[in-house]
């Protein structure tokens, strides 16, 4: 069933998350949902000396917003923070190709699994709600270590 | 597996036959449409009546002399007189023809909000909305917009464990600075049927004007407003086999006649002047700018569709489905019923929820067997907030479904079970 | 009789053999049908488009993950980008469905109602909104309405004995007051085209935002909304070779995505909770309720239709044909156009009156001969209070229409004339 | 051209109108427009022992309302009231009859002229504007003379 979308690698990223539970330390906590299915997640972020030290999350959802969470943390975690928002765009440009992307394994790793995901317009949003979440914690982490002496 | 009602008394492959979409195959399966509570499909019937008409009696309606516009008119008319048989309404003018069901509700509550102090519409601080915790969107939002522009208060029947308004504090909650009680006829999401009598005696006794949402209740069951009792009836076309872009408000011609404008525009005036104009009666005075021409015409046609099948053999045939997908969960580990879980007062949408696995992957994996059933909220996130889940997995049948999809269904669940549980 | 322009350059009778309706004949008489300005026919490619897509693929959108579901989202959504292309949208996010022009107006109008004080829609006693006397009723009664509600003035610019708007006192019309401008693209009752450039830069040094009516051009040139450097833009489908039941409200991002939302309900929400909701960003916010999704789909067709003919092609012909109108009616004694009566600045509407002979005589004159005009106040009394008269006839060309379907016209009006002064 | 709608005898009324012009003494006058043409008509009725003595008016419309408005001062001046209105009743079903219906010589005289109006929807309400107008001063003059002592 399903093996476009439903991958292995997705599959198991979802029945086996990395760096889930929310940890400390951290600088910003995050709350997203996404409001047509429920699915939500709260994210915490410590970053230091530019780099991405630490996601941890909580969250409830559907296979493909668990597992795409699980992978972001593994393509973030200790990457520059440069880096890991350009890996970010790397990946949302992959969900919005509609199948016309081939993804680079060598940027995206594990992320690759989830090209198929693109073809389902209504499941992208739940690929991109870890990133999302993420990507608004680091912004707003910098932001505030800019402006803290 | 045994059957709670008597069998189908119509030829439901017949009925099949005219609906070319059933034809498909998703997913190289045969297509089993469980997604009707959220849209129906549309028969030949409609199709044709409505591209006849646009084929060769089209025009705008009501501006002309012209032998095309009076052609126009006169199907535009008759798809009210039409509709107004379907719903036993005693008179024709009390049909007003909006977009959507969505837009009837906004057309009643700003028409409330744009009445002046003293009318019999107008709402401030101290007046009170209540509506129900099982609400559409539709029938919720336009409320808590109203409240929000005139200061009254929003208060809402909540739910018993089992999926049925909890009418323990019905008298505190419609009281008497209730000046509206808007309710759903049939849930969308649990499937309940509520007790329209017991609420409408309520509101009458203080004096409340009520509203039904009936956008799942009419496509389903024989309506008869005038028996009902209320004073709005709402429904919806594209859900009754009638084309989207189409909805009804029904109201009382003595409660339309006298309630302020909600869309300014063409059709809807008497004497325009720069400085201020005045407008015609009901139900024309709701009609503003170009009406839904074709799409009226389209719902009328659907109305004779389902007069001729007969809505108490649809609902008895959907009676059927009910209690044997129902029946069928009961007999699954693990699946449980978000709703009612018995026949008694339900309509056919059934909500449930597999254990360990999310709806969104429910609903994916059934696709990939050629099943289509709705994910979600349902447009009714508070009932979801209510019994904890984030979404739920809705299967809602209708007049073409066959036992046979329900069995599809059914072991579909089973087949899911296995692959989320690997 | 000599054509003003080059002969049109593309095959009318080919396009003609789309319209069915256009074959039919009225009194025993071949149909003249020249009441496009009221609403258009609509070709075989558009009614195929829509039908193709409701046997096919239709279903709910936006709430879906099952196939049909997201064929019909990806539909849908494909249509707003084919108009947003039509209107030369940077977004296609810009481009709201409504049901018609009518709805387009109110909604702004009511989003400026519900925006709290201090908000830049806001509107209250002191602010001003402008519109001219030559409105449609549709661009006039929603702004009448909100300055009632919110205590607001309306201002009109007035017209010249000529047909055209009185620019005299613009800038006090049009003051650092005026919150809104409002007004029609091509006249529907004069066929005057408006001098957008001289009225949006005066709006911009005042701030004020700015609404093109634009149902009348749409429809019979390019429009490019970039350029006209206009706010919100409206359409009506009906008008533009689609079905009747969708309209288009286009507005810049910036200010869709800050505007209140009108119509709540379903779709059009973020998260809600009995006691208040959150409001999903545009074009969603703007589309409560099932939206109109064949229509959308059917308007995208006839986008097409309009684009592979070429609207500099169709204006082109109709110009061609409002000449020859014009010119046959200057060589009639007692028959009088009301509105510009050269080719300069003007569109496809053309009013007149014969002397001694009522309008409503003269239409159902005409219908006998199979023409139909259209005959009354044109949603627009205060155009016909403004030149004394009751009513004007009204005929209006389109892209089928032929000189030989003029001349009949004119033919027919001398008939008409000789039938009445005996 | 139009033999069924526009009868030799709407005609003459309609260039040579009965009645026509406003007159003293008069116990109500009304002003009634037909909004969707644009049609009007400025009406007086003198009402005395029971009788409608006199009918006058002014107005501007297309043949129809005209011809119909003086039609309708023909057959109820100088009638009993009782009966005057029985005799607009009779017109007005005539006119909502699409058709289907016989006119009544010895009622409606000149009025089954427009039998063939009936089945022109939008016309109706032409020929019905100047019964109108007569049936809203009628029913006011009655009141008001009751009213009086
Ligand atoms: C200039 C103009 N504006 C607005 C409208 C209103 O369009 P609709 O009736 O489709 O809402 C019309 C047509 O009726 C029109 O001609
Ligand atoms: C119970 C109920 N009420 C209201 C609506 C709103 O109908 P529409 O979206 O057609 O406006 C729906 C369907 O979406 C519904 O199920």
């Amino acid at each position: 069933m399903s093996e476009s979308l439903y991958q292995e690698i997705i599959l198991d990223h979802y029945r086996n998350p990395h760096h889930k539970g929310l940890r400390d330390p951290y600088d910003v906590e995050v709350h997203h949902v996404n409001p047509t299915c429920g699915d939500e997640v709260t994210l915490r972020v410590k970053v230091a000396g530019g780099l991405v030290q630490d996601v941890s999350y909580e969250g409830q959802g559907c296979s493909i917003s668990q597992a795409s969470t699980s992978v972001m943390t593994d393509l973030v975690i200790g990457k520059p923070v440069d880096e890991a928002l350009q890996t970010g765009e790397a990946f949302l440009a992959l969900m919005q190709s509609r199948g016309q992307l081939e993804p680079d394994e060598d940027v995206l790793e594990d992320g690759i699994a989830f090209a198929g995901v693109s073809r389902y317009p209504a499941r992208v949003k739940c690929a991109l709600l870890g990133w999302m979440a993420w990507k608004d914690a680091t912004a707003q982490a910098v932001t505030t270590g800019e402006a803290a002496p | 597996m045994t059957s709670l009602l008597a069998a189908t008394t119509y030829d439901v492959a017949a009925v099949r036959a005219d609906f070319p979409v059933l034809a498909r195959e998703v997913n190289g399966r045969p297509l089993v449409y469980l997604d009707n509570a959220s849209s129906s499909h549309k028969p030949r019937q409609v199709l044709d009546a409505e591209r006849e008409f646009v084929e060769q009696h089209y025009s705008n309606v009501h501006r002309g002399v012209h032998t095309l516009s009076q052609e126009a008119t006169d199907a535009y008319e008759a798809a009210r007189e039409r509709v107004a048989r379907f719903l036993h309404a005693p008179d024709a003018r009390e049909v007003v023809f909006t977009k959507n069901a969505t837009e009837a509700y906004n057309l009643v509550a700003y028409s409330f909000g744009n009445a002046k102090a003293g009318s019999r519409f107008a709402l401030g601080p101290g007046d009170e909305v209540c509506v129900t915790e099982m609400e559409h969107h539709s029938n919720l939002v336009p409320w808590q917009m109203l409240c929000e522009r005139t200061g009254a208060t929003l208060r809402w029947i909540p739910l018993t464990d089992g999926g049925r308004l909890d009418l323990t504090d019905l008298d505190t909650l419609v009281n008497e600075r209730t000046k509206v009680l808007a309710f759903v006829h049939v849930s969308n999401i649990l499937g309940t049927t509520n007790p329209v009598d017991v609420l409408v005696a309520r509101a009458k006794q203080v004096g409340a004007l009520t509203l039904l949402d009936g956008a799942q209740s009419a496509p389903h069951q024989p309506v008869d407003v005038a028996a009902l009792d209320v004073d709005f009836f709402v429904l919806t076309g594209h859900k009754m086999l009638a084309p989207s872009g189409i909805g009804v408000l029904w109201g009382r011609r003595e409660l339309l006649d006298v309630m302020p404008p909600f869309l300014g525009g063409g059709s809807m005036i008497e004497v325009v002047q720069m400085a201020g104009s005045t407008y015609a009666p009901s139900p024309e005075r709701f009609e503003a700018g170009t009406p839904v021409i074709s799409q009226a015409v389209a719902l009328a046609a659907a109305c004779d569709y389902l007069d001729d099948l007969g809505l108490e053999r649809v609902h008895a045939h959907e009676q059927l489905l009910t209690a044997r997908l129902i029946e069928g969960i009961r007999g699954l580990d693990g699946v449980q019923v978000i709703g009612p879980d018995s026949m008694h007062l339900r309509g056919a949408a059934v909500s449930f929820a597999i254990e360990g696995v999310h709806p969104h992957d429910v609903g994916q994996s059934l696709d990939e067997l050629g099943i289509a059933v709705r994910v979600g909220h349902h447009c009714a996130a508070p009932v979801c907030r209510r019994y904890g889940v984030p979404a739920t997995t809705r299967a809602s049948s209708y007049l073409y479904n066959t036992e046979g999809e329900i069995d599809a269904l059914l072991e579909g669940i089973t087949t899911v079970q296995r692959f989320w549980s690997r």
